[in-house]
């Protein structure tokens, strides 16, 4: 067995624990713990297609978390607002689609209860239960969102072709910054900093193989969110093996050299930045109807430098190693928050946790430059090439071309 | 058959007329040199048939078709191909990835196995093949020269633009490369040689080209560049150092 | 409301002309054989203030691109804005109260001030190392913090002019630590990819520094006292002081414009830092080297000056300035270990708009930014909203800044180094 | 070159004792009851710390007079930073990972609405001490119980008060884009504008910081009266700028919010924050019970502060009438907690804790909001007013309302 096979090995175990440990574990935290790792293949997903837009293309982005966030907020408010009903109500905007209603419920924004309803609440207090309103389908917000992620991907990916490195980072801080004073001002239709509720992924429960799941049951969502990442990797693995890969790779390193040997930078840069933004927008519009509220604080910059840490602490130019490395370090995260003592000294790693994260990251950045997960994978993809060379130059009958005095 | 046409390129950098109605033409497989002093718009030329940067006006055709507007991975595709005068290897990619970029930018459709064993071709004349996995950082300098004209034949342009491919090269290593230009072109490529090293130029060109300032004072065979006063006065008096790359700032300019 | 369609049909207008003429004049300009650099700013410019009866004009005789062309429409184009904005909301205090709208500039520019120093170290940062700091935040925030402990916590009763000065000694010692440990890989090409590893470390560190300080000091809002209470003045006299007024924290000018006291002391211990600065820049061996750097590094280090002491000093002192802002202003806000993120994104916004590496670009960006936060807040009709898009207005500017003339202001147009690179 | 082979699945190994290695849940003892404060930014920490104090005092105290079933107590306190989706996922945590029986505290309203979901749907009882948001009891969920005042009856006393002040005409409310600041200042404006009061609200986001731009706005504006509906930092920012900028609590009628009551802070954050209005719930000092006046000696020798805050009086007794629910439900069960909830008579540090409105009687047929559902009908509102510089909260006057006033409000001209 080589190494190769090696590698395949263990990425299949990795898959085959993940699927069956719902399964396996059965302890008191159970819920908490499957929390975690949904969050952590929200994250995986993230932190994957961020590193093909940084690490791989080279497009060193600061708004991922505002296009997570559009992805988010799309489907937020297409639940929000839009609904089916079989009677009008006469209060809303609606339009009468065959046999049904499409109802578009007023913006009202932030109230206590005591204050203004929408014009959906009145009607079904009109009619006190008589009539039965149908929500949107999910997938179709989730969709919404995806798409709008991507659409934003397309425009900023336009609008930044001719930015470079530090002026692209300013450029994508400012524009996640816009949209999120934007999202925090307009309350009337996005609840501002209230955030927006929406529906859980299975609303009304879900039957799988005769067992049935409620809508907070976690086994669905863990599911669903790891199929996502599976999907992502599949796709960027995909993107990364083909022409795409090898062509975003060759514009990052030298964006004029790729041009002039044919390729078609402009395309490539662009499409990189949809591609990511629509996974990045439709991991957010999931992971908002599992969490079940939206808020302008999850397009912060401190979200977005967890993500940035969790690539480069996984390997930045490794998507896999990227997304391995979020979902460890948001276990870590997590299940660190015990504190312990040392010398009498209490250290509250609920707060120390996160400096020694920073430290990590550092540390990291400084002396492991390709990340920590990165070398492994390496040393099975690659550990042939360093053989080979020597090899090559042990044998005494090539006559190598050997550098002496040579500037480059 | 070959053939690319300039007519009347004319390019300017704020005041500065870098470029003044140059036109000269190529016809079949020619290895043609092209000299000048430092700032004579060598590179500007350059950069301007390879698309990178657009003329004020002017045109240039090759093959028939027109190419002083398409941008550079167009004009790539169209048949020409450059090197850059610092070189530029990815570093961090694979001496095999290095090598299929060119080939599956320019065919779409193109056969992995195929473009493989051509690239292990290539890599077998630049005697590189031990190195095919490891990544070009790793490469030394002159190694990462001999891939960035790997990469040129991979593209298989029909003409060639190699811009000091001798600057700075261990002579063995010249060798290689002077075997390149030969064979090349002998393969039916047109080459254009920008270099400071006559003794090169001289070597293996059959025909010069003079920028001066802008100006194209002399296109001819090298014997009676090498004998034209307006030359001589001009530029093979004196030899500068090396001169400083303004690639970039050229660009930047342009933005 | 209803006048208010004129604002944003005027918006539309002046938006579509501005699209139209970047986009076309330098397609004349380049047919025309000419140079078009600032071109695309020029074609907005004139388009937005013009439209059509301007961008013909230029097209047809396409002068040279001077200062003058890029100003003037600059002008007249705000200046349409501001007409529309009157008409569409005669009733806004920014049109009919002449007083608030000069409290207004007056604030604006003196807390513009104070941003323009803060700015003014990260371009010394930029212009010497070539990186983004993205941890210059949590240097204003660790500057304030030192002012507070110092004066309060350690050492209470010190006076908080001495505490500003530790707080600079310190920052500019861990600012050089950490240029040492940290930042040398950058300088002999171990790196492949120094701008983003610039990027990436400075934000590890802003990420470290923040919750560092958050878990020793927890995150109660803390505030140091006034430096200095004004004096009670009433001029011309104490029944009608209509010329100036203080109270201790207080002062009021020409009976309208009031000028906090914080904001004042701050702005002007920045303008006597600035000096200081230019001082040491222009007149002392170092800054010069420091400037010999910055623009040359080879030829610097050719005439004997150690570009890596150099580099330290520069992160150090850029370092400190933010914390120096962040010293100062302690006395007028309350500090919490997140503070310093709006002001660092302030100071992105205002180096761009300065452009990458220029000191005066950075300190005209910041009153300019100063003026438009206050324009922004003070004028924006809906009261419910003014505040929540602050952070936006800067970032609209950058966006224009780096679609019109990504060099900024007064940028170089080749910032030092290949990897000042656009 | 074996080493990684062997490194591999020992870092899936470790991952796996790391899963096995989590305590699982110790069957009864102690009974574990979770504590819900904001304790770092963005959420008001001063607040948060407060009320994390009192919980574990709390705690204390209940285990000394011997526990709850023959158990002691063990109060577990979570950070929520007064962000929804951190208060829902640490609800999660609290009721899956610690495994807590009900769950006390909370502070800010969106976390509050936010996390109210998760717990009514695994049967776990909330007691909210501070989210004041109406939403919170107003769905009527089953296992949602409130002793903070309602929103809606918190902001009665603030506009009432700012309407009887001599000569107020214009009101001008400064209010945070949240879900406390936004139907708080509505309430705001309706009260007041039936009053013949007009008024203008200004919106800031909570981070905001530098607020010159809207105190020129607010005093251009030359409103007779302030209402700051501002929490955390940002509230003490706006005092004190307004302050520096010639229009804070010295020049002009100002409310300010709640999180002044704590002096030290205060003073420190807003040094001319002398003759700021603020609303208090609980009665005052003067007239605690024993229990209370205990609790505040206990409260104050362990802080160093002068008096103890009203939400930290809230967030002791949240976690006493859980206590007393436990044991006279003679379970941990949920729905047997909500039950004796339903019918519990508290004597707390705030005075009797019962809620009227449940199962048994709906709101509605007192004629009254949704609201008022598992809502305790009885906090006493004052409000106070710092008449001397430097004071401590505790000796703030009490201007309004008659029944515990203390002293005469001074109106600034």
């Amino acid at each position: 067995m080589n190494r190769q096979q090696t590698l395949w090995l263990i990425s299949i175990l990795i898959i085959v624990f993940f699927m069956t440990f719902p399964f396996l574990y059965g302890r008191r935290d159970y819920d908490y713990i499957m929390h975690v790792l949904i969050t952590g293949f929200f994250y995986a997903i993230l932190a994957s297609s961020w590193s093909m837009l940084s690490g791989y293309a080279g497009q060193f982005s600061f708004g991922h978390m505002a296009f997570m966030g559009l992805g988010a907020y799309g489907t937020a408010l297409f639940s929000h607002y839009f609904y089916l009903s079989p009677v009008p109500t006469n209060l809303c905007t609606e339009f009468e689609i065959g046999d049904q209603y499409f109802i578009i419920k007023d913006a009202i924004g932030v109230t206590s209860s005591t204050l203004d309803q929408d014009c959906l609440t009145k009607a079904l207090a009109i009619w006190d239960g008589s009539v039965q309103i149908t929500p949107m389908p999910i997938w179709i917000g989730i969709l919404l969102g995806s798409m709008l992620g991507g659409i934003f991907g397309l425009l900023i990916g336009m609008l930044v072709l001719r930015l470079r490195a530090a002026y692209l980072a300013l450029f994508t801080l400012g524009f996640s910054e816009i949209l999120r004073a934007t999202i925090s001002a307009e309350i009337k239709i996005t609840r501002g900093q209230a955030g927006i509720e929406l529906p859980y992924l299975f609303e009304n429960g879900i039957t799988v193989f005769g067992h049935e799941f409620s809508k907070t049951d976690k086994i669905p969502p863990y599911y669903v969110m790891f199929f996502l990442l599976l999907a992502c990797m599949a796709v960027l693995a995909w993107l990364a093996k083909s022409r795409f890969g090898l062509f975003v790779r060759a514009l990052r390193e030298d964006e004029d050299a790729a041009a002039a040997l044919g390729v078609n930078t402009v395309r490539f840069k662009i499409m990189v930045f949809v591609i990511t933004s629509t996974m990045a927008a439709l991991a957010g519009a999931v992971q908002a109807h599992y969490v079940g509220i939206i808020t302008p604080n999850n397009l912060m910059i401190l979200q977005m430098s967890l993500v940035v840490a969790m690539a480069v602490i996984g390997g930045l130019e490794n998507f896999a190693a990227a997304a391995i490395g979020a979902i460890i370090i948001q276990f870590l995260l997590e299940l660190l928050r015990e504190s312990f003592v040392i010398g009498g000294v209490e250290v509250d790693m609920t707060l120390w946790r996160l400096v020694f994260f920073g430290a990590l990251l550092m540390i990291t950045l400084r002396f492991y430059r390709n990340g920590l997960i990165t070398p492994i994978i390496e040393f099975f993809t690659r550990a042939h090439v360093a053989s080979e060379t020597v090899e090559k130059r042990m044998d005494p009958k090539t006559e190598d071309v050997e550098e002496e005095g040579i500037t480059g | 058959m070959i053939e690319l046409e300039v007519k009347n390129l004319n390019k300017r950098f704020g005041g500065l007329h870098v470029l003044k109605d140059v036109s000269f033409g190529i016809k079949g497989a020619e290895l043609i040199g092209l000299i000048g002093p430092n700032g004579a718009g060598k590179t500007t030329l350059t950069n301007i048939l390879d698309g990178a940067i657009k003329p004020n006006s002017g045109t240039v055709y090759l093959n028939g078709q027109r190419i002083d507007q398409l941008p550079p991975f167009e004009v790539a595709k169209v048949g020409l191909g450059r090197t850059f005068q610092v070189t530029r290897s990815f570093r961090r990619m694979t001496v095999l990835e290095n090598l299929y970029v060119p080939a599956l930018a320019k065919h779409v459709a193109a056969d992995k196995t195929e473009v493989t064993n051509k690239a292990l071709e290539v890599l077998d004349f630049l005697t590189m093949r031990h190195l095919r996995n490891e990544y070009a950082q790793a490469l030394s300098g002159g190694q990462q020269k001999l891939l960035e004209l790997g990469r040129l034949l991979m593209l298989d342009p029909d003409i060639i633009i190699l811009d000091e491919p001798f600057a700075g090269v261990h002579p063995t290593l010249m060798e290689i490369i002077y075997e390149y230009i030969r064979k090349v072109n002998e393969e039916g490529k047109a080459i254009v040689l920008i270099s400071h090293q006559m003794d090169s130029i001289f070597s293996l060109c059959k025909r010069l080209l003079v920028l001066n300032y802008g100006d194209l004072i002399a296109d001819g065979a090298p014997e009676d560049v090498k004998n034209d006063p307006v030359v001589v006065d001009a530029y093979l008096g004196k030899d500068d150092d090396e001169n400083s790359d303004t690639t970039n700032n050229e660009k930047q300019n342009s933005a | 409301m209803e006048y208010s369609a004129i604002f944003w049909w005027t918006t539309l207008w002046l938006l579509f002309w501005g699209v139209v003429g970047s986009i076309f004049t330098r397609r004349v300009y380049l047919r025309k054989d000419l140079d078009t650099s600032n071109s695309i700013l020029v074609g907005s410019m004139v388009g937005a203030a013009f439209g059509p009866v301007g961008l013909v004009p230029l097209w047809l005789k396409t002068p040279e691109i001077s200062r003058k062309l890029i100003l003037i429409p600059a002008f007249v184009s705000v200046g349409i804005m501001m007409i529309a904005f009157a008409l569409a909301d005669p009733q806004n205090n920014c049109v009919s109260n002449g007083s608030f709208v000069a409290s207004q500039i007056t604030n604006g520019l003196i807390i513009g001030i104070i941003y323009g120093l803060m700015a003014l170290g990260l371009t010394l940062i930029f212009s010497i190392l070539g990186i983004v700091s993205f941890s210059h935040g949590e240097f204003y925030m660790i500057g304030g913090m030192l002012v507070y402990y110092s004066t309060v916590v350690w050492f209470p009763g010190l006076h908080p002019v001495i505490g500003v000065l530790i707080a600079c000694l310190l920052t500019f010692m861990l600012g050089a630590v950490f240029e040492r440990l940290f930042l040398t890989p950058l300088y002999d090409g171990r790196i492949d990819r120094p701008v983003e590893y610039g990027i990436l470390i400075t934000f590890g560190l802003a990420f470290t520094l923040q919750y560092f300080v958050q878990a020793v000091g927890g995150a109660n809002p803390v505030k140091a006292k006034r430096f200095f209470d004004f004096p009670r003045i009433r001029l011309p006299d104490k029944a009608d002081p209509w010329l100036i007024k203080t109270s201790r924290g207080n002062m009021e000018l020409f009976d309208t414009i009031s000028i906090s006291n914080p904001r004042f002391v701050a702005s002007v211990i920045s303008i006597m830092v600035l000096l200081g600065l230019l001082y040491f820049l222009y007149r002392t061996w170092t800054g010069k080297a420091l400037r010999a750097v910055s623009q040359d590094r080879d030829a610097a280090t050719i005439a004997g000056i150690n570009p890596h002491h150099m580099n330290m000093l520069a992160f150090a002192m850029g370092g400190m300035i933010a914390a120096l802002s962040g010293a100062t202003l302690v006395q007028a806000f309350s500090w919490l270990p997140q503070v310093g993120m709006i002001p660092a994104m302030r100071s992105f916004v205002i180096v761009v708009l300065g452009g990458l590496g220029s000191l005066p670009g950075a300190f005209i960006g910041g009153i300019i930014i100063g003026l438009v936060e206050a324009a922004g807040t003070g004028c924006v009709p809906d009261p419910q909203k003014a505040s929540s898009y602050i952070p936006a207005y800067g970032m609209i500017v950058l966006t224009l800044t780096l679609l019109l003339r990504p060099t900024g202001l007064l940028g170089r147009r080749f910032a030092s180094g290949t990897h000042g690179k656009l | 070159m074996g080493k990684i082979k062997i490194i591999i699945p020992r870092i899936l190994i470790t991952i796996l004792v790391i899963f096995a290695s989590i305590q699982a849940y110790a069957a009864s003892c102690p009974i574990k009851i979770g504590g819900l404060a904001p304790l770092s930014a963005p959420g008001s920490v001063t607040g948060g710390e407060a009320m994390r104090e009192a919980m574990l005092l709390a705690e204390r105290d209940i285990n000394a007079k011997g526990g709850v079933l023959g158990c002691d107590i063990e109060v577990v306190i979570t950070d929520t930073e007064g962000l929804p989706e951190k208060a829902a996922a640490m609800m999660q945590k609290l009721i899956t990972q610690d495994g807590v029986v009900a769950v006390g505290g909370g502070y800010h309203s969106s976390v509050g609405v936010a996390s109210k979901d998760v717990a009514n749907s695994r049967g776990i009882p909330v007691v909210f001490a501070e989210t004041w948001n109406d939403t919170i009891t107003g769905d009527m969920q089953k296992y949602i119980f409130r002793i903070a005042p309602l929103s809606s009856w918190a902001s009665g006393v603030i506009w009432k008060f700012a309407a009887q002040a001599p000569g107020v005409k214009y009101v001008a409310i400064v209010t945070e884009n949240t879900d406390y600041g936004i139907p708080a200042a509505k309430e705001c404006v309706e009260g007041l504008g039936s009053k013949g009061i007009s008024s203008i609200t200004f919106g800031v986001d909570i981070g905001t910081q530098d607020f010159a731009g809207i105190v020129e706005r607010v005093k251009a504006e030359r409103p007779d009266y302030t209402i700051v509906l501002l929490t955390g930092e940002a509230g003490f920012n706006y005092a004190q700028q307004a302050a520096d900028a010639g229009f804070g609590p010295q020049d002009t009628m100002f409310h300010a919010n709640q999180a002044g009551l704590e002096s030290k802070a205060w003073w420190e954050n807003v040094p001319d924050g002398n003759l700021a209005f603020m609303a208090r719930i609980g009665v005052p000092e003067t007239m605690y019970s024993d229990s209370a006046l205990k609790l505040a000696a206990d409260y104050k020798a362990n802080t160093g502060k002068d008096g103890i805050e009203s939400y930290a009086l809230e967030a002791y007794d949240s976690i006493g009438v859980i206590a007393q629910a436990i044991n006279e439900a003679g379970s941990t069960d949920g729905d047997a907690i909500v039950t004796a909830l339903e019918n519990i008579s508290h004597d707390g540090v705030l005075g009797r804790i019962y809620f009227p409105y449940g199962s048994k009687k709906s709101p509605s047929e007192d004629g009254k909001g949704s609201e008022w559902w598992h809502q305790w009908p009885d906090p006493a509102i004052t409000m106070v007013q710092y008449q001397k510089e430097g004071e401590p909260s505790n000796t703030m006057t009490i201007v309004y309302p008659e029944v515990y006033k203390t002293g005469d409000p001074i109106y600034v001209d």
